[in-house]
C-alpha cells in the first residue's frame, strides 16, 4: 500500500528547502487549490456525460455520441456555451442573496470534497472529526438551493425552495443518525482516514451483520434525497415546478446548480464508499492470496474511484427507473419508516458491537 | 324507451313543445326558451326519462334568430333525445346548475356565439382574448385583420 | 388579490396566492393554461383558461367540403385521429346512406385500435414523466414507432394519416400490413407486461395515485366525463359497445370498468384496454374480408336538409360530430363533441385539496389533448 | 400486532416493488448493446428508406424531354383544402379545333402550408403530380417554399 | 400587448407567402479561430424550450425518443424555463392568444437564442391561413426564425436535418459582429 | 493540512465563482427588452410578488427535527467511545434512544407526523 503522504511529504521538503515558509504554503495552496479545482470541473463535466450516456443506455438509445470521439466532448461543448450565454435573472429578485446562493453550493461542495480520503494519506484536510464535518458541510449546499429559490421571487422557485427546506430538515437526521451513527459505533472513530483503515479485514457493510446492511441502505436513501435526485427531486420537479429552485437562473449560474448536483452526487457516494466499502482499500476475497496480491498492485486512488462509480451508478439507475415522490410522502417516508427504522438498527448495531460479534 | 314513447311522455309534460320529424336521428324536442329548465329538470330527474347524461351542447346560429341543441342520453335507459331552444334576444336560461357539464360548454357558446345565459356563475370569454370583438361562429361575423377568406 | 386568513392551527397568517400553470409549461400537455389558487402547496381553485391553440376548426368547416373537412379532424385530437376521421365519415356516410364494403370497417376498426394503443402509449409514457419516472417516455415511444411504421405503410403518414374519407378509404391496406400488426401485437405482448411491472405495480407509483382525485359516478356523469376516466369510476359508457360502429358488433371484447374512480383506477383502465385493443385487433387482422376499399361517391357531396350526430370512442372518450347541414357542400354549422372538453370540466372539482403534485397526476390520469379541448 | 406485521409487509412488498422495476431498467442497461434502436440519421441518410407510401410533399413527374403530364385543370387546386396548390395558366386556341384550350405556365406549390393530406393527388385525373419522399425540406427562408412544380420550360405531354 | 396589435398590421398588409424576415446572422464563410471554437460549443449544445403546441409536439417527441435520439446532438436538455434554453423549436400552431406568450418566452430568453420553426402552422399558418379567424399565419410575425421546416407533422429526420441546419448556420456567426435578431424586427426591417 | 485547508478551499470556491461570472458577464451577448425581466412564469405576467405569507406544511416536522438534530449530535461522541466502554455505556445509550423512540410515537400518536 502507497503512503501518498510520503509524496506530499517529499513536495513539501523539497519546496522547503528552495524558498521560504510563506512562499512555501502559498505555493502548496495554489497547487492543491489548482489541483482541486481542476478535479472539481473534471468531475462535474464527466459525471454530466456519464449520466447522459448511461442514461441514453436505459433508454435503447445512445445518447450524446457526435462531439468528439464517442460525444466526450459534449460537457465541454455545453460548459462553454454556458460560459458565453447571456447572464438574465428578473428585476425583482433580491440581487444580492440571488448572486450569493450559487457560493453556497459550490464553496460547500469544494469543502466536503477536502475531507475525502482519495488514499492513503492524500486527504487534503485530514480532521479527526471528518465525518462529523462532512454531514455538517453537505447540509450547508442546501441553504443554497433555499436562497436561490427565495432570492428568485418566482413562485415556482419558492415552491421549490421550501420543499427543499422539508428534505432538509428529515433526512439530515437519517442520515446522521442510522447510517453514519450505526458505522461510527463499529468503527470507533469519525476520522475518515482511520475508518477506512478499520475495514482491513473487512468492509463494514459485511462485517457488521444485518444492521450495517439496514444502514447502507438507509443511507442510500437518505442520500439520494440529500442530493435532490429523482425520486426525491422535489426541488426543481420538471413536471410540477418547471424548472424549480433555480428556473431564473441562466447561463453559468445555472451551470453551477447543475455542476453542484453532480458533485453532491459524488460526495454522498464517496462517504457511502468511505463508510461502508472500505475506502480505498482493494477488494480481498478471503483465502483467495494470489488474487488479492494481484489486487494490492492497484493504487488506492483507482480503487477509491471504480467503487464511487459503482455507487454513483446505482444512483443513476434510481434516477431512470423511479417515480418522483410527493413532499408530504417524503415526510412521512422519514418519520414513519427511515427514523423508527435508523433507531432501532442503532439499538441493535450498538448491541453487535457490544457483545464483540463484529468479525 | 322507443322514440315514440318517449314522445309521449314528453309531451305530457307540458303543451308547447314542437316535435321535429324530417331530417333528425333521434327524438327532437323545441321547446320555448321559458320552458327551458322546467324542462330540463323533467328530463334529468323523471324516473322513466332519466336523462343524466348530457353529451352535447352545440350554439347555432339559425340566421333569423340563435339557440341552442342540446343532446342528452340516459345512461340507464340508453335513450337519447335533443333539444332545441331558440332565443331572438340572445339570452337563455343557464341550465349549469342541472347539469355542471354546460358551465364550460355555455361560456365557449358565449365566447363564440354571443348567447347570454342568465344565471351563470362565471360567464366570461372561453377560448378568446377578453379584448376580442364579436363572435366568431355567427354567420354575419366579419374580421378582416384576423380572417383571410379563401 | 390574494385574501388572507386565519389558520386555525397554527395561528399564523397565510397568503392565499396564484399562479400560472401553463400555457409553456412540462405538464400542460401542450398549452393548457390553469390559473391555480394556492394556500401553500394546497390547491384551492383550478380555473381552467383555454384558447391557446383554439385555431377556430368549426367555423372553418363551415367554408369546407366535406371530403376537406376530414383532414381537419386529424388536427383536433392528435392522438387519434384516425377516429376522428371515421367519426365525420362515418356521419356523412349515414346521412347520404352509403353502406361501405365490410373490408372498410374492418380496416378502420383495426386501425382506430392500433390509433387507440399508440395514444395509450404514448399517454402511458408521458404519465410516467408527470410523476418523474423518466425512463417510461423511451419505453412507450419504443414501441409507439413501430405503430407509426404501419401507419406510414399503409396511410403514408405517421400521425395525422387523414386515412379515411367519406366512402371509404384512401388506399387498400398495404401487403404487409397483417404481417407488420401481428409482428406488433407478438411484440407488445412482451412489453406490456414490462409497463406494468415498471410503473403499476411501483409503490411509489401507486402511492402517488391511490386516492389521488377522487371522482364520483354522479359527478362524472353530471360533467359529462366519458371514456377511460369515466370507466375508471364504474360507469359503462364505450361507445363500441353502447352504439357499435364499424366493425365492433362482430368483434368480442370486454368493457373495462373499475369501481375507485381515482387516479389510480382512471390508469389502470387504460392499461387494461391495451389489452382489449389487442384483442380486437387479433380478432380482426386474420379475416379482412375482400372486397372494394371505397365506395364511389360523387365528387362533391352535399348532405340532405337535417341535423346529424354520430358518436364514436376516441381514446380519450366519446367523441361527437354534429352536423347540421343545409343541403349545402359545406355544413350550415358542424360540432366537434370533444371529450376532453368535458373531462377538463370536472378537473377543479376533483383537484380541490389536493396538492401541486396532485395536480400534474390528475391531468395525467384524465389525459388531456389540448387541440382536441380547444378545437 | 396487526399493525406492526402490517407495516413490515408494506416495506418489504414496497421494496419488492421498486426492485422488480429496477430489474427492468437493469436488464435492458445490461442487454443496451443488443437493443439499441437509434438511428443515427445524417449518417445513414444512405441506406435510410421510407415506405412507398410515405408523404412528404408533392412534386410533378417530368419525363426524359422535360414533359409533364398537367394540363391545368385546377382540380387539385379545388381539391386543396387549405389553398396551398395554386395554377397559373394560359389560355391558347387550338390551332386544329380552334378551341381554347388551358396550358400550365406555373404550378405554384406552397410547401410551408401543405398538410400533405394527399387529397389533390387523388384528385388529380391525369397523375400528373405524385408525392415524392424528399424529406429535407429545412430552409432558412420561408419563400424558398413557395416552389413552381413544372420545371421551366417544360411542356404537356402529348398523349 | 405591442405584439397583438403589430401583427395584426402585418397581416393586413400581408399576401402570402408573406414577408418574410430572416433570423439574422451568419452567412459568412470565414470566421475566426475564437469564433469556431465559440461557434462549435453553441451548435453543439443547443438545448431547446419546452415548447409544443400541438401535433408537431408529438413529432419533436418522437425525435427526442429512442428510435431518432437527438440527444446524439446534445439536445435532448430540454429546459422547461426560458432563462437556460437556447433554441425554440415552434412545434405547433400559434394562435393569437398564444402570441405573446411566445413573444414573453423569446424574450426572457438568454443571449444568444434560436428559432426553428417546425411544421406547416408555425411557417405560415398551415392549413389554418385561410378561414381561421385565430391563428397567426406564420411564427415569423412575432419572432424571428432561423430555419423553417415544412411538413405537417414533420418527420423526425425532417426535424433534425433542420436542427443540423441550424448548426450549420450557427457555425458562421461572426460574433462580434453579431446583431441581435429581434432589433427592428418589429419595425420589420429585414435583419 | 490542517484547517486552513477550509480557508483555502473557502477562496478557490470565490475565485472559481467569481472569474466564470465575470468572464459571462463580460463576454457573453445582451440583449434587453420590456419583458426579459419579469419572472418566469410560463409565459404570463405573474400575478404579484412571491414573497407572501407562504404556508410551509412542515412547521411542526422542523420542531420536531430541531430535538431529534440536538440529541443526536450527543450521540456521535458515544458512539466514538461505545465500543471502548462496553455496557455502560449501551445500557445509558440505550435508555435515550428509547426515550428519543417514545417522543417520536408521542408525535406519530398526536398526528404531528402529518403534513397539512
Amino acid at each position: 500500500m502507497y503512503d501518498f503522504s510520503k509524496m506530499t511529504g517529499a513536495i513539501h521538503d523539497w519546496l522547503s528547502s528552495i524558498m521560504p515558509d510563506l512562499g512555501v504554503i502559498i505555493t502548496e495552496w495554489v497547487i492543491i487549490g489548482l489541483i482541486f479545482l481542476a478535479f472539481f470541473a473534471l468531475l462535474g463535466l464527466v459525471l454530466v456525460y456519464a449520466e447522459r450516456r448511461i442514461a441514453g443506455f436505459f433508454q435503447f438509445r445512445l445518447g450524446p455520441n457526435r462531439v468528439g470521439p464517442f460525444g466526450m466532448f459534449q460537457t465541454v461543448a455545453d460548459t462553454v456555451k454556458l460560459l458565453l450565454k447571456e447572464l438574465v435573472g428578473t428585476d425583482r429578485a433580491d440581487k444580492f442573496l440571488y448572486n450569493l446562493a450559487p457560493f453556497f453550493l459550490i464553496i460547500a461542495a469544494l469543502m466536503a470534497m477536502a475531507a475525502i480520503p482519495y488514499g492513503l494519506g492524500l486527504t487534503a484536510y485530514n480532521v479527526n472529526i471528518g465525518l462529523f464535518f462532512m454531514m455538517a458541510i453537505s447540509s450547508i449546499g442546501v441553504i443554497g438551493i433555499l436562497l436561490a429559490g427565495w432570492a428568485s421571487n418566482n413562485k415556482y422557485s419558492m415552491i421549490g425552495a421550501l420543499r427543499s427546506g422539508a428534505v432538509i430538515i428529515s433526512y439530515e437526521l437519517s442520515l446522521g443518525l442510522s447510517s453514519v451513527l450505526a458505522m461510527i459505533l463499529l468503527a470507533g472513530t469519525l476520522n475518515m482516514n482511520e475508518i477506512v483503515m478499520s475495514q482491513q479485514a473487512g468492509w463494514w457493510l459485511f462485517r457488521g451483520h444485518i444492521p450495517a446492511i439496514i444502514a447502507f441502505i438507509v443511507f442510500i436513501i437518505t442520500g439520494t434525497a440529500e442530493t435532490n435526485r429523482v425520486p426525491f427531486d422535489l426541488t426543481e420537479a420538471e413536471s410540477e415546478l418547471g424548472a424549480g429552485f433555480h428556473a431564473e437562473y441562466s447561463g453559468i449560474k445555472f451551470a453551477f446548480f447543475f455542476l453542484a448536483e453532480f458533485v453532491n452526487m459524488f460526495i454522498i457516494s464517496a462517504i457511502a464508499v468511505t463508510v461502508f466499502l472500505g475506502g480505498w482499500l482493494p477488494i480481498h476475497i478471503p483465502y483467495w492470496e494470489g488474487f488479492n496480491n494481484i489486487m494490492d498492485y492497484i493504487p488506492g486512488p483507482i480503487w477509491f474511484m471504480i467503487k464511487t462509480s459503482g455507487v454513483i451508478f446505482l444512483l443513476m439507475w434510481f434516477r431512470w427507473t423511479f417515480p418522483r415522490l410527493r413532499i408530504d410522502q417524503i415526510l412521512t417516508l422519514e418519520w414513519k419508516y427511515l427514523l423508527p427504522i435508523s433507531l432501532i438498527n442503532l439499538i441493535l448495531m450498538a448491541f453487535i458491537v457490544m457483545m464483540g460479534w463484529v468479525f | 324507451m322507443t322514440n315514440s314513447e318517449l314522445q309521449v311522455l314528453v309531451s305530457s309534460w307540458m303543451d308547447d313543445l314542437e316535435f321535429i320529424d324530417e331530417g333528425v336521428q333521434y327524438l327532437t324536442v323545441t321547446v320555448p326558451k321559458e320552458n327551458l329548465r322546467d324542462l330540463m329538470f323533467k328530463l334529468r330527474d323523471d324516473s322513466e326519462a332519466a336523462f343524466d347524461y348530457m353529451f352535447s351542447l352545440t350554439a347555432v346560429d339559425w340566421g333569423k334568430n340563435r339557440g341552442m341543441v342540446y343532446h342528452l342520453e340516459s345512461t340507464k335507459y340508453r335513450h337519447i333525445i335533443v333539444v332545441h331552444v331558440n332565443t331572438e334576444d340572445e339570452t337563455l336560461d343557464t341550465i349549469s346548475d342541472i347539469y355542471p357539464t354546460a358551465i364550460l360548454n355555455e361560456r365557449e357558446a358565449y365566447d363564440l356565439m354571443g348567447i347570454k345565459f342568465t344565471g351563470h356563475p362565471d360567464l366570461r370569454r372561453l377560448f378568446l382574448q377578453d379584448d376580442w370583438v364579436g363572435h366568431p361562429l355567427r354567420k354575419d361575423y366579419v374580421d378582416e385583420a384576423n380572417m383571410i377568406v379563401k | 388579490m390574494t385574501t388572507t386568513e386565519i389558520d386555525n392551527k397554527t395561528g399564523l397568517v397565510t397568503q392565499e396566492y396564484k399562479i400560472n400553470m401553463g400555457p409553456q409549461h412540462p405538464a400542460a400537455h401542450g398549452v393548457l393554461r390553469l390559473v391555480l389558487t394556492l394556500d401553500g402547496e394546497i390547491i384551492e381553485k383550478v380555473d381552467p383558461d383555454l384558447g391557446y391553440i383554439h385555431r377556430g376548426i368549426e367555423k372553418m368547416t363551415e367554408r369546407d367540403t366535406y371530403k376537406q373537412i376530414v383532414h381537419l379532424t386529424d388536427r383536433l385530437d392528435y392522438l387519434s385521429s384516425h377516429i376522428n376521421n371515421e367519426a365525420v365519415c362515418l356521419a356523412v356516410e349515414n346521412a347520404l346512406e352509403i353502406e361501405v364494403p365490410d373490408r372498410v370497417k374492418v380496416i378502420r376498426t383495426i386501425i382506430a385500435e392500433l390509433t387507440r394503443l399508440a395514444s395509450h402509449q404514448l399517454w402511458w409514457g408521458v404519465m410516467g414523466m408527470d410523476i418523474g419516472a423518466l425512463t417510461t417516455f423511451m419505453y412507450a415511444f419504443r414501441d409507439r414507432e413501430l405503430i407509426n411504421d404501419i401507419m406510414e405503410e399503409t396511410c403514408g403518414t405517421r400521425l395525422t394519416m387523414n386515412y379515411n374519407k367519406p366512402g371509404g378509404l384512401m388506399f387498400d391496406i398495404h401487403p404487409n400490413f397483417q404481417k407488420r400488426v401481428k409482428e406488433f401485437i407478438k411484440h407488445f405482448k412482451v412489453s406490456l407486461p414490462e409497463y406494468n411491472t415498471l410503473l403499476s405495480g411501483n409503490v411509489i407509483f401507486k402511492k402517488r395515485l391511490q386516492g389521488i382525485g377522487y371522482m364520483s359516478k354522479e359527478d362524472a356523469i353530471a360533467y359529462g366525463v366519458s371514456g377511460p376516466s369515466a370507466r375508471g369510476s364504474n360507469i359503462s359508457c364505450d361507445v363500441r359497445k353502447i352504439h357499435p360502429y364499424s366493425a365492433y358488433d362482430r368483434v368480442d371484447f370486454n368493457e373495462i370498468l373499475m369501481e375507485g374512480g381515482d387516479s389510480y383506477d382512471r390508469y389502470m383502465v387504460r392499461m387494461k384496454e391495451m389489452e382489449e385493443s389487442m384483442k380486437i385487433i387479433e380478432q380482426l387482422v386474420d379475416n379482412i374480408p375482400e372486397g372494394d376499399f371505397e365506395t364511389k361517391t360523387a365528387a362533391v357531396l352535399k348532405l340532405p336538409k337535417g341535423e346529424y350526430y354520430q358518436k364514436v370512442e376516441s381514446a380519450r372518450g366519446e367523441f361527437g360530430v354534429f352536423i347540421v347541414s343545409d343541403g349545402k357542400k359545406s355544413p350550415y354549422r358542424m360540432k366537434f363533441r370533444s371529450p376532453g372538453f368535458a373531462n377538463l370540466s370536472i378537473l377543479d372539482k376533483i383537484s380541490r385539496g389536493h396538492k401541486i403534485a396532485d395536480l400534474v397526476a390528475i391531468m395525467s390520469s384524465l389525459d388531456f389533448v389540448i387541440p382536441d379541448i380547444d378545437r | 400486532m396487526n399493525a406492526v406485521i402490517n407495516y413490515f409487509s408494506e416495506i418489504i412488498g414496497g421494496f419488492k416493488t421498486l426492485l422488480q422495476g429496477m430489474g427492468i431498467t437493469g436488464k435492458h442497461f445490461f442487454r443496451a448493446h443488443k437493443e439499441i434502436i437509434t438511428q443515427q440519421y445524417p449518417d445513414n441518410r444512405d441506406t435510410l428508406t421510407f415506405e412507398d407510401r410515405y408523404r412528404a410533399q408533392v412534386y410533378m413527374e417530368h419525363d426524359e424531354n422535360n414533359e409533364h403530364r398537367c394540363d391545368a385543370c385546377q382540380t387539385c387546386e379545388i381539391a386543396c383544402p387549405n389553398g396551398s396548390i395554386e395554377i397559373i395558366f394560359d389560355r391558347v386556341v387550338d390551332p386544329e379545333t380552334g378551341k381554347k384550350k388551358k396550358v400550365l405556365d406555373k404550378h405554384i406549390y406552397h410547401l410551408g402550408m401543405c398538410t400533405l393530406c394527399n387529397l389533390c393527388v387523388l384528385a388529380c385525373p391525369t397523375e400528373a403530380i405524385k408525392m415524392s419522399h424528399e424529406f429535407e425540406t429545412a430552409v432558412y427562408d420561408r419563400s424558398e417554399l413557395t416552389k413552381a412544380l413544372n420545371k421551366p420550360g417544360s411542356k404537356l405531354k402529348e398523349s | 400587448m405591442g405584439v397583438k396589435s403589430d401583427m395584426k398590421n402585418k397581416n393586413n398588409q400581408d399576401t402570402f407567402p408573406g414577408q418574410v424576415i430572416p433570423g439574422g446572422n451568419g452567412g459568412n464563410i470565414v470566421v475566426g479561430v475564437l469564433d469556431q471554437i465559440i461557434n462549435w460549443s453553441r451548435s453543439n449544445s443547443l438545448w431547446p424550450l419546452y415548447f409544443g403546441t400541438s401535433c408537431c409536439a408529438i413529432e419533436m417527441m418522437q425525435t427526442g425518443a429512442a428510435r431518432h435520439d437527438w440527444s446524439r446532438f446534445g439536445m435532448e436538455v430540454a429546459r422547461p424555463t426560458p432563462r437556460q434554453a437556447d433554441v425554440i423549436v415552434i412545434a405547433g400552431t400559434i394562435t393569437n392568444k398564444m402570441a405573446p406568450v411566445l413573444r414573453k418566452l423569446y424574450d426572457q430568453m438568454a443571449e444568444p437564442k434560436y428559432v426553428v420553426a417546425m411544421g406547416a402552422c408555425a411557417v405560415s399558418g398551415g392549413p389554418f391561413y385561410y378561414n381561421s379567424y385565430s391563428v397567426v399565419r406564420g411564427a415569423d410575425h412575432i419572432i424571428p426564425v432561423d430555419v423553417y421546416v415544412p411538413g405537417c407533422p414533420p418527420r423526425p429526420e425532417s426535424l433534425l436535418d433542420a436542427m443540423i441546419k441550424l448548426q450549420e448556420k450557427i457555425k458562421t456567426f461572426h460574433n462580434s459582429k453579431r446583431k441581435n435578431p429581434i432589433e427592428g424586427f418589429d419595425e420589420g426591417k429585414v435583419g | 493540512m490542517g484547517s486552513s485547508a477550509l480557508v483555502l478551499f473557502f477562496i478557490v470556491g470565490v475565485f472559481f465563482i467569481g472569474i466564470a461570472v465575470s468572464v459571462a458577464a463580460l463576454f457573453a451577448p445582451r440583449s434587453s427588452n420590456s419583458q426579459k425581466l419579469d419572472p418566469w412564469e410560463c409565459g404570463i405576467k405573474p400575478f404579484g410578488d412571491a414573497w407572501i405569507q407562504f404556508k410551509v406544511g412542515y412547521y411542526l416536522f422542523a420542531i420536531i427535527y430541531l430535538i431529534f438534530d440536538v440529541e443526536v449530535v450527543f450521540l456521535v461522541p458515544w458512539a466514538v467511545v461505545m465500543k471502548k466502554m462496553g455496557t455502560v455505556a449501551f445500557v445509558e445509550a440505550l435508555i435515550f434512544l428509547v426515550i428519543l423512540g417514545i417522543g417520536l410515537l408521542y408525535a406519530w400518536n398526536k398526528k404531528a407526523l402529518k403534513w397539512e
